[in-house]
């Protein structure tokens, strides 16, 4: 498995580089470099939203700091949670005196390092809370939502927390909207080829040559089964199957859906599920509004796509229709 | 018997190097049940903590603690987030006194409870925390540091043995845990491994200055 | 090579189905459905600008049909032109009543049928130009500049003639624009492992598990050199080097750059050639304005990347920055 | 001897069912030069004929007529293109007339003719037009489908091997001519390849009525 890179050891540092290079409204921050953050800065008086996560998403995490989105990010590693001192720094920077939330997926190092930053910052009069995504359905049965990995589905926590706050609503407020974004969002994710980290030998995973991983996670995580490669229309109907069977209880026959590529998956192919997708959902009875396909949330190179649910209702529909900009998505 | 800084940063300096070979084996291990970064993140983790000098510590708290804000530093994973928590509860717990290997027993569980208020996990959940139990079990009363290695090494490959059929209930494995069944926990081997070098026979001091 | 797909033979068009269904923006017309048109119809009195080509590309060619872009796009079958009925529902569609510019790449099947559709049209009183992407520079000489294909920098073409005729500039002036555009522009790929045609049973090309391709084309056609992997930033110098080898007459010291993902390359790695790429021209002495970063023109799951310099001047300039909106891309 | 709708639509018949041998290995050929696509464009051009019915025309320039809107709306590739625009030549030629197989010679020289206007290649280029053009000198004067069909592909095999290690100056592969010596151009390998299938011996009334 080929990669344009130079350094395993550079190759966070180099690329989120280029990132801001080529995005002016960017910056990196932090002692170690390790936030990005508006190039503008905070806006005093609105809450902040920080987030988070390992590096190897992109456009998640940093992608999606901008205006009517989030504020600072905080990088780790190549799927390793970001270190204290990056949660520290991207919570500080993302306060404009009436607190922050915290954003991010549900991963054991990042609840670590994001809460040990609270801690700290305690100290300072920073107020935070914290809202996880959820949304991986393939990763804890409907009873233990709260123990569900983050998925794609965060960015609709990101985008309506996020108008939230740029209208100007209150710590409590964002916090409200972000849990109940969350609450209401389902992906499922199915892997064809896996990924290789920078630093390792082999593949993150390993797929015969005619098989496919359903409820595969966007590090490679084991999904629900494996087994051979059929056409995208069963896989999408399965897809499908599972999310409606998994509908949150505030459901109101009105949804977004997210058809996101993992990387290698080519666009012409995300549209084959897609259009299958829609026609499976339009005879459920469920109206999709804004749909978005395309490579949202990533997991390098790694060939598969996710589908999200994101259950809209009046409050949440506005939110997501709320203006919104940033490096790699913009909603007016 | 003591436990001195020097003997900790030969420790550092042994594991370091010894992660040129435990890299992959670790990846692999992780790759199975998680995503695959065990080794390269504790290969990082473990080289940043021999490069904070903690042959140069003014005490052995202070050791510990650079290597824990070494840790701390290099990664964000679960285990080296836990791993860098212990550390610095070693330091706290070592602050302005003399510490025997006879200690460590008690010094290793108050860290263990320490990362099991972190992380959420619990004893019996195939995670390093099981590992570090029985650590603490098997060195209490050992007094110098060749039978605590000895006896550390080998509760650490007994309990592999022992938790190797048993589901995974705590880390990216807890999802499928059925899939963990017949596998090594990654943070349980890497302990057992690393214990294995820490323990190894042989002159330390050329390590530290070569 | 596993794909999401279902048959072969419908892969095109289920990927239309999915595209226009997602894309409101955009219907699927023409006899065959094979030509995609803005949703709003053409404009009466605007020069219109049909494009077209081989599928397999996207978000080129059909995405980039919006305002102050490209008005209608044939679609051939995946790297096949389109055929001569499309083209001439492309032409037709595009035709608001002062004469359409037929702006595709360079290759011989696309040429024969956009041709034979002007000829057909001709009887009608459609007048049309014709403009071709020639920018690959690693298919001919500086001499033989009109013999080179077409690939990425097309899209530049696209936004400056499109700016132009969204301006009200008559068919000369924009027919002008899009020449002159294209001979402002210059690319060069490389390739690390090739696609798969839906029907195809083996890839497109093979490398070794160590090989590269410079200079390869976006359907696969051979290159400069094959070898050995190298860093990110040898890859990115050499490219830069044969592109800085390669300047237009009028090349006046300011340039857009594209680093173009070829589809399975992910954004870390664009990123970190982009990082090399600017700075190699920050030397040079070039200035770079308006980056681009992305999977804008791709070859399904090829992957790889290129780079494209647009040499600017005032007017060029004004009319990147002109404001454009289309499924994949904007500017305002 | 007469060339007739019927000899015509048994033609296309067995083109089609002969593409299920030829498709990969065609777009092999064009895999090392061009986009790898040539085989499987011909699959689908020929079947799209097959289906248009030639067996239907009421006369040989319909049969021709035929096949050339099918093709054309099958394909846009170059190749696939040029036949297109060869059949409809040859239909616009025999248009209101009886035609010999001795006349065949004639009506592809004009068609070849066309394809240069329309593709810009040249004789001598290594393309699907050398091919036609040996074609049209070889099988001068025959006047039966028999002789005809192998002169044909006599002439194909030939040329073939003539043009080997020759580099290819149109189309795709003209990039890197150099890199196509030694190798066949798919356009000419298809037509060798389709022509034996054209001449081959046996009954063809099967292929129309099952
Ligand atoms: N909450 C936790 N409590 C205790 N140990 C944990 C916890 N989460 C993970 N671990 C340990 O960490 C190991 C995985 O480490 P690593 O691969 O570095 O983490 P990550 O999952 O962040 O990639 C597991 O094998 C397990 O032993
Ligand atoms: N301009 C041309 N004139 C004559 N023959 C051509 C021309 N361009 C291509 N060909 C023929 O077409 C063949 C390639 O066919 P095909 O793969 O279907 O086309 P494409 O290059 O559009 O994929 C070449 O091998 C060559 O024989
Ligand atoms: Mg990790
Ligand atoms: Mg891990
Ligand atoms: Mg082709
Ligand atoms: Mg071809």
């Amino acid at each position: 498995m080929k990669k344009l890179i130079n350094d395993p050891a550079r190759y966070v540092d180099e690329s989120l580089d280029g990132l801001t290079l080529a995005f002016p409204s960017l910056v990196r921050d932090g002692a170690a470099g390790r936030v990005v953050r508006r190039a503008e800065g905070m806006t005093e008086g609105k809450v902040g939203i920080a987030s988070g996560g390992g590096f190897g998403h992109l456009p998640l995490f940093t992608g999606y700091v901008g205006r009517g989105l989030i504020d600072t990010c905080a990088i780790g590693n190549v799927f390793e949670g970001p270190n204290i001192d990056s949660c520290i720094d991207a919570i500080r920077l993302a306060d404009g005196g009436r607190g922050v939330l915290r954003l991010y997926g549900n991963y054991g190092g990042d609840r670590m390092n994001f809460d040990m930053a609270g801690e700290v910052l305690e100290d300072e009069g920073i107020r935070c809370t914290t809202v996880l995504g959820t949304d991986d359905i393939a990763s804890g049965g409907p009873g233990e939502i709260g123990r569900r990995r983050g998925v794609a589905g965060l960015i609709y926590a990101y985008k309506t927390a996020g108008a939230a706050a740029e209208a100007g609503a209150d710590l409590e407020e964002v916090t409200r909207i972000a849990a109940k974004a969350v609450a209401a969002t389902r992906t499922i994710g199915v892997g064809l080829a896996p990924c290789r980290l920078p630093s390792a030998a082999k593949p993150s995973f390993e797929l015969a040559e005619d098989e496919i991983e359903m409820g595969i996670g966007i590090h490679g995580e084991p999904g629900i089964w494996r087994d051979r490669l059929r056409p995208a229309d069963a896989i999408a109907d399965e897809m499908v199957d599972r999310l409606l069977a998994d509908l949150p209880a505030q459901s109101g026959g009105e949804a977004s859906v997210l058809v996101n590529g993992l990387g290698a998956t080519p666009l012409e192919e995300l549209f084959i599920l897609y259009r299958r997708i829609r026609s499976r959902f339009d005879q459920a009875g469920l109206t999709i509004a804004h749909p978005l396909v395309g490579n949202y949330v990533t997991s390098m190179e790694m060939q598969g796509a996710s589908v999200s649910l994101f259950h809209l209702d009046e409050e949440l529909k506005a939110l997501l229709r709320a203006p919104a900009e940033c490096a790699f998505w913009r909603v007016d | 018997m003591e436990l001195t800084v020097f003997q900790i940063a030969v420790g550092v300096r042994r594991a370091a190097d010894a992660m040129d070979r435990l890299e992959q084996e670790l990846n692999a291990a992780d790759a199975k049940l998680g995503d695959g970064d065990t080794g390269s993140m504790l290969a990082r983790v473990i080289a940043a903590m021999a490069a904070a000098e903690p042959q140069a510590a003014a005490s052995v708290s202070d050791a510990f603690g650079r290597l824990a804000r070494a840790g701390m530093s290099a990664t964000g994973s679960s285990l080296g987030t836990l791993f860098a928590s212990a550390l610095l509860s070693l330091s706290k717990q070592t602050k302005g006194r003399e510490i025997q290997w006879s200690d460590l027993s008690d010094l290793i569980a108050v860290a263990r409870d320490g990362m099991m208020a972190r992380g959420g996990a619990k004893l019996g959940d195939k995670t390093v925390l099981d590992a570090l139990d029985a650590v603490v079990v098997a060195i209490a009363g050992r007094t110098d540091a060749g039978s605590v290695g000895a006896t550390a090494c080998e509760a650490l490959d007994r309990t592999l043995v022992e938790f190797r059929d048993r589901p995974c209930r705590m880390g990216r494995a807890k999802f499928f845990a059925g899939k963990s069944v017949g596998l090594d926990d990654p943070g349980m081997l890497a302990c057992a491994s690393l214990a294995k070098v820490l323990a190894s026979e042989g002159a330390g001091a050329h390590y530290l200055t070569t």
